[in-house]
Parts: structure tokens; C-alpha cells; sequence
């Protein structure tokens, strides 16, 4: 980094405060060309404020943006578009109803002579941009079809087919495998090679050890540390992200036992499940690896009544389960935290009593009344126990941080007294202490005798959290082994193995 | 109490006490108890059928059969009473019965037939009304029975008998939608249908039970139109759905689902007859009646929106601190799909 | 025929009664009022299908459903026109919307009568009129009424029906009848949208606001019966109740004591005596003109002689008198 | 070209065909020239409405004041012709932009206020009928000018002016909707609010400017209904909105938003109106046409959502394999909101 000229992007002093909060008290930033600058904290500290900033969707309270040296205003989205900032949201910000090649273009259609929008070009550009990534996916295919990761893709592909000089990725692996995410990780390195500069946030700080030149850190809205400040390694970093010292990240404990709770055999439904058999022990936390698309949430959905079982059985205790709605499932004691917890999670218009007894209304009520009162202490007891925090039922959950939202999830299945649960990606888009919280939450589980199926795209994590891995490729499980036999080399590969047959079967 | 009571029905019972205060200044006439009684009777009708609309609003459906089918079930009423000779004592029972099948049927065809309820009650606000024409050559149907009329104009104890239907329903709704299984799943599918499904909750089932409850419940706003009118016709009940919506969204209930209070439509209800009244006892025009209501409804939605904004610019008026402002205002999602 | 003599259509209302061409041997006659909400048109209807059916001759009867909804009416005029008919008896309440299409008709060779009117100048050359007059209906009910009532203060409450020519010349009428008289004062008149909901609020409406009103008249039928439910339920049994129309169920609650008294237009009759003349007419036997057909006020006497003549009625009455 | 008829037609072009092939068969009448030519005229006023119906569904919104406003609109007009003297060169552009500027302020109250488009345009639906009211005491007002006829019966070479109005107003919808950036930025902001946000559209701008196009197409409307109609009423237009939105969703646009084409929109409108057509050559009574209308709005939308299964069911009646009904099939979120 040549010291003589100024930074490409620098910010100063940077204030923006929301009713009741200062998410961002004058953050400091430089972001430099062909530099990977990681942006790190925990939830709600201020990340995407500051990069809502700068993609002008909104504007300082105070502080100064400075543009190669120069104070510049950046006035709105296509303003920020204009001064070559491409950003990826954290929310999706594709729309489901138009083709991928709009998506992709959405904002700065190619036109004709006449102004008139040029379809042809717009496909044809789009299908460059794609392959250019990597990626197979057809310009003309409406966007809502295709599967969380593919969008995910398509947002990444909007960024990059603006070729511009700074790129903003907002938590853009959330969604992404182990696969997906090196191929991203290929294009960044190729970008920043050409003098790109990128700002990068993630709370998978593994992968962000891989791939970062420099990082800054909030807490609570201001920087704690600046680039060069800190070591690019992950203790290190989470060290200055939680103030304090942290000495495991995964603090597994086993609590395994020989005996078979739920025994899942051959299982199948039309959507994607392929003869998928498994056992699922007493204590045990049983994980299931495979790349984005392997049908690991499928199984979960299987398992929970969700998609009707077109073959297979499911014992529960040695007894056969039959599961024709997720109320049967419920009430045989399985339980689903769903990955995505936004979408089919949470209840917004309640409060935290609301979203934990949501399960449980059967058992807490007497024809057909509810026993309010057992509802309250439940939901007291499980906010201390669970540490959410206690504005958690003061108001309704929007107002809670991701790591608390997804506790709340938690919560209601510890409420309704499940036996055993199913955590898709339990983790993800929450920062380490709250990572480390759920951790707890497994074990405190485990230890009580309850068993766990854990999937996740965090392979650190699924090896250092699981008893047993179970490998997932086309919706069937090719081998089930113990967590300690493998490695992360071990899954990748295993992954990358079916990579040639996931793509042509996408192609179909 | 705390939950039936709660928050949500300061705005709307403000809203209504003023009203009240400004009619009240501008004739004399209003305080008196004969019109006070006459309130009652004139709010009762809309304020019963309001009940189901409000629930399935709050299981985030709509609602817009109600006006036609009220005329279908008053036909159906008058063709018990006066063809088949059905005792009033039966007839009735069945008409509340008649009003849930056919909120049954619009329930099932919008929960299992995936057709949104606003496109299947516009069909059943166009399709009931020309049911209720197939009926005596589309002529209206007089003099039912004369053991119907006080239904609706008795009195007991000086009191009008809508007025005790209004409590007792009122009592009824509330209760169930804050203190029982099906209230609180009614919430749940508003709030976030696809995580009721993950909780084990029947959507399907309880949107169509929102249905069943606007289907009883019109039919009993239509057996008090009978009896108000002490007659059938297919004519009845027109625009009474979009009085009905406008009193729940008065009340403050949110048609993106999930937010809704049963008492606050009975003020939103009551806020619009009081109005009415007020421009009826000062013998104002139609024109103006439907200037006062639209303007009504857009400010009721518009202050419950921009509470916000509002409070905090009384907080600046009035040199409270930013601080109290914050609690005050439940901030939406900015970008949240509301047009 | 059977009905009164015409009397001349104003100079360029009246369209030769030789350019009418019926086309068919069987006459299709097509009976168009502008709604079908209206009982009254529905019983005028039943007069002009009696008469039909005597005659050997197709009626249909096509109509929206909404009096409000001319424009629908207007549709159904043009397709009507697109098919064989040799006569459209029609009304509406928009006769500048409908004279272009009826105008068209003419041409076509279509006999072309209007019912339930008393316009002598239609905007475009048409065959006949048939109607009572609107205006005299009810300015014999002001007069009856202030014989009947005249020796003593009476305050007047009107309900009017949505502005238009109907209620304009009801109202009209009554005002009419009633000047001049001291004793007679109109504190209040309101909208009751012709129905009987409407009339209904409003009349429990006049009523709070006026409790000292002795006389309500309603532009129809309709909203006096609603405004009779709202004096019964404040117990003003006292109340003088004037309606226009003559509709079944109005002379049967004039019966039964609730109405005072009403206009009686006979539609049944109307209709009959209109399906006369345009037979006639198709024949070249109608001289062209307006039938004014004859109105009665009918006390609660009267009514009841009506209702024994119930084959001059549609509906019938509920039971026998 | 294959953007403008994709195989969103397909359906509703479909539903029309056979609909006519029906009609067709129950009377000799219908294939007349003259009863076509009927139908142009006939769909005219509704199928122009519905264009500015459609692009709002688009955007997420509903309009439901546009009867409303075309009563309003027609008052408006008649002043100017019959009491300002106005002549009909210059009062009938001044209508349009009248029109486009209501639309304008239902749009701000929308975009900028934040109040949903039902409460907005439900609030104009009451408040224009009574602003129409204000004029002229409520009555009509009749024979305008004798140069406004022909704008509606008028013809050019055998073919009725609003064939042309209809080509022209829907060309230049679909051209603007499928080849303009604004058309896009409706698709956008309809289809995600909040990714149009992001990506530098500004959303409230495209909201208010659909409900401008939408008042804008309505005054198109109003002019010719006032043309038809040689007069101006507020008694005009009743239930107008809800043929609009009919059309618009026969035609298969989807009320969540992001969905519709505006010529299968024009399909939509054509299908109930010859449905109308058919059952008044039939002399059906009102009351079975209204049944009919229900039922048709009912099965567009049903045939619609069902496409999947009715595929399905004919692919396996006639023994194709499952796969090609999988591709016919756009894939929904399997838990989507979709009460
Ligand atoms: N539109 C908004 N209105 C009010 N408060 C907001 C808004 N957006 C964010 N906040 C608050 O501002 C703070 C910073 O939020 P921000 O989204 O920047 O955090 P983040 O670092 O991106 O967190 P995460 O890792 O969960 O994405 C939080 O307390 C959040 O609740
Ligand atoms: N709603 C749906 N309808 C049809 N097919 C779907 C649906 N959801 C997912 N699929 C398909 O099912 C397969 C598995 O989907 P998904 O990506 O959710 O797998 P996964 O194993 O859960 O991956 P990850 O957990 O990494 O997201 C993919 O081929 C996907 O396209
Ligand atoms: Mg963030
Ligand atoms: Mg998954």
C-alpha cells in the first residue's frame, strides 16, 4: 500500500444513530484498491450501517465520506452506483419475480439507440457475468425458482456485473457451502488482483482468517480496533470483538449414549429425499454435512411432516412414527428450528411468551383455554435460564438481536419439552458470542438426555459441535461416522466428490 | 384484563371520545338518551358483522362478502319464515347455521384452494347478491313475522336489545381471541403463516375458521336487518363489508395480519356511527357524510402509521426529552411492503 | 286498447307510428326498466307479461341490476338492438344516455315505448309514453293531506330520494300542494336513498333530531315503510306516514295501520296498459302520445279495497282481505 | 415481441376462446358484425380502467377508487362544458390531467404517507362519490355537447373510435411496461420493495406514479363514459373498480405484486365482457349473470393457482410422465403467505 496517495474510500468520523441506539459514533474507515478489508463485530454493533452508509441508502448524522482524498456526498443508491460502489445487501435483495438477467441488471438495464431496454444484450451480458463466476445458472430463469444459494449467487452477480472499484459484500456466505464459498473467495482474490478494493463481513471468522488483508472492528458502533491493529487470526479477532478473553469457541461436551431414540430408514419424498437411513442416539449430536443442495433440509423436513414420506419409516423410541402434519411430529417430541429463522421462525407481532409457547398451545391450554399464567412463568423462567435478554418481553421480538431471535426460537422447543431436535443451520448470521450461547444451549440439552441432528454449512463447526456426521449427497446419507474421524479436508472433499453430479442435475 | 385492555385501544377510543366531543358541541341533540339508545341500535349491525371481519383481518385475509351475503341470508330468512313456514324460533338457529356453511365454503376454497380471500370474497360479494335475486323474482320479501321485530327494537329494562347482543359477542370475541388456543393461533397465522405451519399450527384449518366466525357472524347482523326491516331483500346490506373494514381498521387492525384488537373495532365502529349520527342530527347532505367518512378512515389509518412522527414532534412542542419518544413508537421494518 | 287516450308528445318527440317494420310473425317484445332492484318495475313487468301471454307474444324482460348502473343498461340496449326485436318497452334514469341507442332503434323499424314516465319531449323521437304523472301523484297527496290535516300546525319531515328527476318531481309535487298552506312547515328533509335501509337511518335520524314532527312523506314506498320501523321502535304511533308508489307491500302496511297512506300508481296496471298499446302500436293501430295512467291516494280504506282486487296486483298480498 | 406475448397469455387467452367458442354456441347472435362490434364498445370503458388497475396490482397496490373517481370525473366535466363553458377541445385534456393529479394525490398518501393502498383508495372510493355529490346539488347533468357523442359512437372506416383507443392505450401500456425502465421499476418494486430500494429505485416515486397513470386512465375512462352517456352523474362508475381489478386478475395478475401483463389484462376484460355479452343475447336475469361473474372470477384465479395440480391430473388422464409437468410448474416457496 503506497503511502503517498490517499485511500480510495476513506470515512471520518462517521455518526448515525436510530431512535434509541447510536449504531455507528464516528467510525473511522479506510478501504483501500486491491485490498480485502474484513469489517468484524457482533450483532447489532454497526456493520451494516456503516455499509448502508456508503452505499447511500441512507446518510450520516454527522462525519465526512472522502472520495480519494476529497469530501463527497453520496446522495442516494444510484448515486453510489455512479461513483463505482457495488454492494451485496445482507438482506436479499433480489426480486423473485423477475428473470435473472434483470436481477442482475435491475438498475442499469443495456438499452437500444432508441432507449428502449435491449433484452438480448441484457441475457447475453448476464450469461457472461455468470460463467464468469462460475456459476451455472440461466439468465432467463425467474429468479424465486431457484434455491437460496442460487439467489444468493445471483445477488453476489448483480455487484459483480458492475465491474466496479469498490465491491461491498455484506455477509454474502451466509447462504453459501464450503464450495460456493471458496469458488466467491477465487472471483475476490481475481478482483482484488485487478485493484479492486472490497469491503467483507462475516460472522464465519474461519473464512475470514482465509481470505482478508485487514480488518477493523465494532463493538457497540465504534471502531475498537483499525486495520493493522490486529492480528489476522481468529482468537485474536474475537478477542476485540467481545471485550473479553474468550478460551473455547466450541465447548463441546459428549453426552452420547448407545441408545437408539429415533431410527430414520429409507426414507423418501418427492422433494429430493432418496432412500436416506440413519440412527439418531440418546445425548447424541448427530450432524449432517453435504454441500448447498445435498437435501440436508429436506431431511430435517421429512423427519418434522413437512414434505409427505413417498417411502421409508421412521421409529421413534423402537415405536413406528407416523407423521402426516407437524403437529404429530410436535407431539411426539421432535422439534425444528428452522434455518431460516426471519422467514419461518418468528412471529413478529408477539413477544417473547408468544413465540415460545407457539408450540405448546395444545399442553397449555384447558378446553381450549389458555393458562396464561403458566405461559408467563415459562416464558421468565427460559429468558433467565437462556439469558435473552430481559426486553425480550417488554416488546415484540423485532426489536431483538439476531443472537436473541434465534434463542427465542430455541426456546419454545425447550418450552414444549422436545425430545429430539432438529437445528438447520442454528448459527447463521450470529456473531460468536451468541454462537457460543447456542453451543451451550446443545450441551446443556444433550446433557439432559435429549438428542440433536444439527445441520450446518459451518464445517468447523459441525465437526468440533457433532457426536457422529452423517455425509448428505442427493437428498440420501453415502456414510454415517464418528465427528472425530474426520477432518475439514475430509468434508470438502466428500462434498467436492458429488460437485460434477449436483451441477448436471441442476442442469436438467 | 391487562391483555384484553391493552394499548392498542387508547388511539382508537381517544379517536372516539372526540368524535363524540366535537358532535356533542354541535347539537344538543345528541346527549340525549333517546339518541343514545338510537346509537346503539344504528352501530349494532355493522359493529356485529365487524366482529368476523376484524378476525379474519387479523389472520391477515380480507373480508368482502359480507354486504351481499347479509341480503342472500335475509332472503334465506324470509323464505323460511313465509314460504316453508319454519317457526321463528328454528328459522333463526338455521340462518346462523346457513351464515357459517357459507363462510365455511369461502374458508375452504381461500385456505385449501390457495386462492387469495380477496379474490374469493369479491367473487362471493358478486355471486351472494345474485343468489339472493333467484329468490321470490328478486322482490323483496315484507312482513315476516311479527314476533321478529323485537329482536332488534325491544327493549329490556329501558335498554335495546342490540345492545345486549353487542356485549355479549363483544365479550365473546374478545375473550376468545386473547385467552384461547384458537385466538392466539388466529395471531399466530396473521403474524407469520409460514412459522405457524413449523409450530404445528393448522393454518389452513384456523384461516378457515376465521371464515366460519364472518360467515356467523353476518348471519347474525342479517337476522338484525331482518328484523330492523321485518323484511328480505336482495338490496340489503350494500357496502356494509367496507363499513365493517373501515371499523376494524379505525380500530386499528392491520391488513397485512397479525395486529388487531376486538374491542378497538367496536370504537372504530362506534367512531363511525357517531359521526354519521352527528351529520344526520345536523341534516348534512350525503355528499358531505362521504367526505367526513373517507377522511376518516384516512386519518384513523394515518395517525396509527405516523404515531411516530407524531409523538415525537408533540415531544419537541413540548420539550420532552427524545428519550420517552423512542418507547413510545413500535418502529416498523423501513422498507416493509405496505402500498 | 285498454287504456287512457294519448295525449300528444311534444312537436319532434313523436316518431311516426308507420315507420314501425316488425320483422317477426311472433312479435319479440323486449321489456328494458333501468333496474331490477325496484319491485315496482318487476310488477310492472308482470302487467306487461299478462297482456303478453293473452296476446300470444315472446316477452323477455333484461335489466341490471342497479338502478345506478346505467351504463350497464346501456350495454344491454345495444344488444338487444343486435337481435330481432320488434318492440322495446323501456326506462331509465338517464334518458340523454339512452336516447342515442333508442334513436337507432327507431330506425331500425323497432316499436319504442317508454314506461313509467310522464317526460312529453323524450331527446329523440320514440313511439309512446306510458307513466303516471309524477308530479300531480303527489301534489294530490299533499292536497288529501292537508284536507285531512290542514286544522292544525303540522310539522313536516321529508325523505327524499338520491337527487334526481323522480325525486325532484315527487318532492316537487308535495312541496307544491302543501304551499300556501300556514299550517304546514317543512323542518327537515334528508336522503333515504330510496330503500328501505335508508329510510330506516333516516327516519330514526329526523326523528331524534325533530321529535316534534307529526307528518313524514318519502319520496317512495321503500322508505316509508324503513322510516315506520324507526317511529314504531321510538313509540310514535302518532305520526302521519305518506309513501308513492302503491307497492303490495306498501298497501298491505297501510292495511295494517303502519303507513298512512300512499300514491297508488298501479304499476301492475301501467304494465298492462303499456303491453296495450304498444300491441297496438305493432298493429298501426296506436296513434303515438303519452297514456297517462290514473293514480289514487289510498287511506287505510282504500288499501284495503286495492288488496281485495288482488288480481290487479303484483305481487300478490300475503293474505286475503 | 416475446416479452409483450409471453406465456402469461397463453391462459387467459385460453379462458376468452373458450368462453366465446360457449357463447357462441348457445346463440347465432353473437358472431353478428355488429354484436362485435358491440363488444368494443362494450369492454372499451372497463379494459381502459383496467390498464391503470393492472400496472398498480403490479406494483403491489390496489386501486379502488376508480368508479368512484370516474362519477367524479363525469361531474367534473359536465361543469366544465354545461356551467364554464369550457370547450370540449380543452375541458376533455383537462380532465385527464384532473385525473392524473387525483391520482397523484392518492399515490403520495400511499407511497409518502405509508398508508396501505386499499385504506388509501377504500377512503377515495367513499370521499369522491360524495365529492361528486357537491355538484350541481347531486343531480345529474345531461346532454353535455353535442361534439362529445362521437367520441364514443363515432367511426373511422366501419370500426367504433374506442377499438382505437383500446389499441392505442394497450400498445402503448405494454411498450412502456416491457421495454421502459419505468415498466421494469413497476415490476421491481412490486416483486420486492425493498431490492428496488437497494438497487437505487426509488420506490415511492414508481408507487405514486402507477396511481398517476392509474387516475390518469380512469379520466380516459370518464370521458368516454360521459361520451356514452352524453352526461355527467354521480351515480356513475358503481362497482367499476372491482370489474377493473376482475379483469386485471382474470388476466392473471397476482395481488401480491410483481405479476400481470397488461394484455392478458385486455383477454381478462374481454372474457367477462363477453360473458355478459352472451347471457344479455340470452336474456339471462341479473341475478344469473352475477352468479356467472362470480364463478368466472373464481376459476381464472383458481385455474391459475391450480396449474400445477390440473396438470398433473391431465398428464397422468393422458399418460404423460411426471417430469414434464415439473418444468410447467413455477415452483412456490413451499410456505408462502397466501391467505
Ligand atoms: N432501520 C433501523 N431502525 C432502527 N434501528 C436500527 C435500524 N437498523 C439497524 N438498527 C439498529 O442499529 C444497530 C446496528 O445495526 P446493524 O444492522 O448495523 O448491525 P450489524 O452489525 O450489521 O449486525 P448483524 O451482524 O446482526 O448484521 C442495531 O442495534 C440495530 O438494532
Ligand atoms: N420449495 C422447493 N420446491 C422445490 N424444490 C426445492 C424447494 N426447496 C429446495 N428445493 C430443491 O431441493 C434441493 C435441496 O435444497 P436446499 O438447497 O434447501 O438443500 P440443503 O441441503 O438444505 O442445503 P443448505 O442447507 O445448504 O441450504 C435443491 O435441489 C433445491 O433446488
Ligand atoms: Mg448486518
Ligand atoms: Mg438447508
Amino acid at each position: 500500500m503506497s503511502q503517498g496517495t490517499p485511500p480510495l474510500w476513506e470515512f471520518v468520523d462517521i455518526c448515525k444513530a436510530y431512535p434509541g441506539v447510536l449504531a455507528n459514533d464516528k467510525v473511522c474507515i479506510k478501504l483501500l484498491d486491491g485490498s480485502i478489508h474484513g469489517l468484524l463485530g457482533e450483532n447489532g454493533c454497526g456493520k451494516s450501517t456503516l455499509i448502508k452508509t456508503l452505499s447511500g441508502v441512507q446518510q450520516p448524522d454527522s462525519g465526512q465520506i472522502l472520495y480519494k482524498g476529497k469530501a463527497v456526498q453520496i446522495s442516494d443508491p444510484q448515486d453510489a452506483r455512479d461513483k463505482g460502489i457495488a454492494t451485496v445487501f445482507q438482506e436479499f435483495s433480489i426480486v423473485p419475480t423477475l428473470s435473472v438477467g434483470e436481477n442482475i441488471f435491475l438498475g442499469n438495464m443495456p438499452k437500444t439507440r432508441f432507449g428502449v431496454i435491449d433484452w438480448k444484450k441484457v441475457n447475453e451480458s448476464a450469461a457472461a457475468v455468470l460463467a464468469e463466476m462460475d456459476v451455472d445458472i440461466h439468465p432467463e430463469a425467474m429468479t424465486g425458482t431457484l434455491s437460496v444459494g442460487e439467489q444468493q449467487l445471483v445477488e453476489i452477480a448483480k455487484a459483480v456485473a458492475m465491474k466496479a472499484r469498490m465491491i461491498i459484500l455484506d455477509e454474502p456466505t451466509a447462504a453459501l457451502g464450503e464450495d460456493e464459498i471458496e469458488r466467491l473467495h477465487q472471483l475476490l482474490r481475481k478482483m482484488r488482483s485487478q485493484g479492486t478494493a472490497i469491503l467483507y463481513v462475516s460472522h464465519r471468522l474461519d473464512e475470514v482468517e482465509r481470505i482478508v488483508d485487514e480488518v477493523t472492528i465494532l463493538r457497540s458502533g465504534r471502531v475498537v480496533r483499525a486495520s493493522g491493529e490486529t492480528e489476522i487470526n481468529v482468537s485474536q479477532i474475537v478477542n476485540a470483538m467481545v471485550g473479553e478473553d474468550i478460551s473455547e469457541h466450541y465447548p463441546k461436551e459428549h453426552n452420547a449414549t448407545s441408545e437408539v431414540v429415533l431410527r430414520a430408514s429409507h426414507l423418501s419424498t418427492k422433494n429430493g429425499v432418496h432412500d436416506a437411513s440413519f440412527d439418531l442416539h440418546k445425548g447424541e449430536v448427530l450432524g449432517l454435512g453435504g454441500v448447498l443442495g445435498s437435501g440436508r433440509t429436506e431431511i430435517a423436513r421429512a423427519l418434522f411432516g413437512v414434505d409427505a414420506l413417498t417411502g421409508g419409516t421412521v421409529t421413534l423410541n423402537g415405536a413406528p412414527l407416523k407423521v402426516r402434519h407437524e403437529i404429530d411430529a410436535i407431539e411426539a417430541g421432535l422439534a425444528l428450528v428452522p434455518e431460516n429463522r426471519k422467514f419461518d421462525g418468528l412471529f413478529f407481532n408477539f413477544r417473547a411468551s408468544g413465540n415460545i409457547t407457539a408450540a405448546s398451545l395444545g399442553g397449555l391450554s384447558k378446553l381450549g383455554i389458555l393458562d396464561l399464567k403458566a405461559e408467563d412463568e415459562g416464558t421468565l423462567r427460559l429468558i433467565e435460564e437462556l439469558e435473552i435478554s430481559p426486553q425480550a418481553e417488554q416488546k415484540t421480538v423485532n426489536f431483538l438481536s439476531g443472537g436473541n431471535q434465534q434463542k427465542i426460537v430455541i426456546a419454545r422447543w425447550l418450552f414444549s419439552d422436545a425430545k429430539v431436535l432438529i437445528f438447520d443451520e442454528p448459527t447463521q448470521g450470529i456473531d460468536i458470542g451468541a454462537k457460543i450461547a447456542v453451543y451451550k444451549l446443545i450441551n446443556l440439552l444433550t446433557r439432559a438426555g435429549k438428542s440433536i441432528i444439527l445441520i450446518s454449512s459451518d464445517h468447523d463447526e459441525l465437526l468440533a459441535m457433532s457426536d457422529r456426521i452423517a455425509v448428505v449427497q442427493h437428498g440420501s446419507i453415502s456414510r454415517t461416522v464418528p465427528a472425530s474421524d474426520l477432518t475439514h479436508d475430509d468434508l470438502v472433499r466428500a462434498s467436492a466428490a458429488q460437485l460434477t453430479h449436483a451441477a448436471t442435475e441442476e442442469r436438467q | 384484563m391487562k391483555r384484553v385492555f391493552d394499548s392498542q385501544l387508547i388511539g382508537p377510543f381517544a379517536a372516539m371520545v372526540i368524535v363524540a366531543l366535537v358532535v356533542a358541541a354541535t347539537t344538543d341533540r345528541f346527549l340525549n338518551p333517546g339518541n343514545l339508545s338510537n346509537l346503539s341500535l344504528q352501530v349494532s349491525i355493522v359493529a356485529l358483522i365487524a366482529i368476523g371481519s376484524t378476525i379474519v383481518i387479523i389472520a391477515a385475509g380480507i373480508d368482502l362478502s359480507a354486504g351481499s351475503m347479509v341480503a342472500l341470508l335475509t332472503m334465506i330468512l324470509a323464505q323460511f319464515l313465509k314460504m316453508a313456514g319454519i317457526p321463528l324460533l328454528f328459522a333463526v338457529p338455521l340462518i346462523l347455521v346457513v351464515g357459517g356453511l357459507l363462510g365455511l365454503v369461502l374458508g375452504m376454497i381461500t385456505a385449501y384452494g390457495r386462492i387469495p380471500s380477496f379474490i374469493t370474497t369479491l367473487a362471493a360479494l358478486i355471486a351472494f347478491r345474485g343468489l339472493a335475486l333467484t329468490f321470490n323474482n328478486g322482490s323483496p320479501i315484507f312482513s315476516l313475522d311479527p314476533a321478529l321485530e323485537p329482536l332488534f327494537y325491544g327493549k329490556v329494562a329501558g335498554i335495546p336489545m342490540p345492545f345486549f347482543y353487542l356485549v355479549f359477542f363483544y365479550a365473546l370475541a374478545a375473550f376468545t381471541m386473547n385467552f384461547t388456543k384458537l385466538g392466539r393461533e388466529i395471531y399466530a397465522v396473521g403474524g407469520n403463516p409460514a412459522a405457524a405451519v413449523l409450530t404445528g399450527i393448522n393454518v389452513r384449518k384456523v384461516q378457515t375458521l376465521t371464515f366460519v366466525i364472518a360467515g356467523f357472524m353476518t348471519a347474525v347482523g342479517a337476522v338484525l336487518m331482518s328484523a330492523r326491516l321485518n323484511s328480505g331483500s336482495p338490496n340489503y346490506g350494500q357496502t356494509l363489508e367496507l363499513q365493517a373494514i373501515a371499523a376494524a381498521v379505525v380500530g386499528g387492525a392491520s391488513l397485512a395480519g397479525g395486529r388487531g384488537n376486538i374491542l378497538a373495532t367496536l370504537m372504530g365502529a362506534m367512531t363511525i356511527v357517531i359521526v354519521q349520527n352527528g351529520l344526520n342530527l345536523n341534516a348534512a347532505p350525503s355528499s358531505v357524510q362521504n367526505i367526513v367518512l373517507g377522511a376518516i378512515i384516512l386519518l384513523a389509518v394515518g395517525i396509527d402509521m405516523w404515531r411516530a412522527e407524531i409523538s415525537s414532534i408533540l415531544g419537541r412542542l413540548f420539550g420532552r426529552s427524545d428519550q420517552s419518544v423512542k418507547t413510545a413508537s413500535p418502529a416498523k421494518p423501513a422498507l416493509s411492503k405496505d402500498a | 286498447g285498454d287504456y287512457p287516450t294519448p295525449v300528444p308528445l311534444k312537436d319532434g318527440a313523436q316518431a311516426a307510428i308507420s315507420s314501425i317494420a316488425p320483422k317477426n310473425d311472433t312479435f319479440r317484445i323486449a321489456y328494458m326498466p333501468p333496474a331490477t332492484e325496484f319491485n315496482y318495475y318487476i310488477a310492472v313487468g308482470e302487467g306487461i307479461k299478462s297482456v303478453g301471454k293473452e296476446a300470444g307474444v315472446d316477452v323477455f324482460m333484461l335489466a341490471p341490476q342497479s338502478g345506478a348502473d346505467i351504463n350497464g343498461q346501456m350495454g344491454m340496449i345495444q344488444d338487444v338492438l343486435t337481435q330481432d326485436v320488434d318492440a322495446i318497452i323501456f326506462g331509465t334514469h338517464d334518458e340523454f344516455a339512452a336516447a342515442p341507442l333508442l334513436k337507432k332503434a327507431v330506425d331500425q323499424g323497432i316499436a319504442v315505448l317508454m314506461i313509467n314516465s310522464d317526460i312529453p319531449d323524450f331527446p329523440t323521437p320514440i313511439h309512446g309514453v306510458v307513466g303516471y304523472s309524477q308530479r300531480n301523484g303527489t301534489r294530490a297527496m299533499a292536497d288529501w293531506a292537508v284536507q285531512t290535516y290542514g286544522d292544525q300546525k303540522v310539522k313536516v319531515g321529508i325523505i327524499e330520494g338520491q337527487p334526481g328527476y323522480h325525486s325532484t318531481e315527487r318532492v316537487g309535487g308535495f312541496l307544491e300542494g302543501i304551499e300556501g298552506n300556514d299550517n304546514f312547515d317543512v323542518v327537515v328533509s334528508i336522503d333515504g336513498k330510496w330503500n328501505v335501509e335508508g329510510g330506516n337511518t333516516a327516519g330514526m335520524d329526523i326523528l331524534q333530531s325533530h321529535p316534534d314532527l307529526d307528518l313524514v312523506f318519502a319520496a317512495n314506498d321503500y322508505m316509508i315503510i324503513g322510516a315506520s320501523y324507526a317511529a314504531k321502535a321510538l313509540g310514535r304511533s302518532d305520526l302521519v306516514m305518506l309513501g308513492n308508489d302503491g307497492d303490495t307491500s306498501g298497501l298491505e302496511e297501510i292495511a295494517s295501520g303502519n303507513i298512512t297512506a300512499t300514491v297508488n300508481t298501479s304499476p301492475y296496471l301501467m304494465g298492462k296498459a303499456a303491453m296495450s298499446a304498444t300491441l297496438d302500436a305493432l298493429n298501426g293501430s296506436f296513434p303515438g302520445g303519452w297514456i297517462e295512467t290514473p293514480t289514487s291516494i289510498e287511506d287505510q280504506a282504500g288499501a284495503i279495497s286495492v288488496l281485495q282486487e288482488p288480481e290487479k296486483l303484483f305481487p300478490q298480498p300475503s293474505k286475503q282481505y
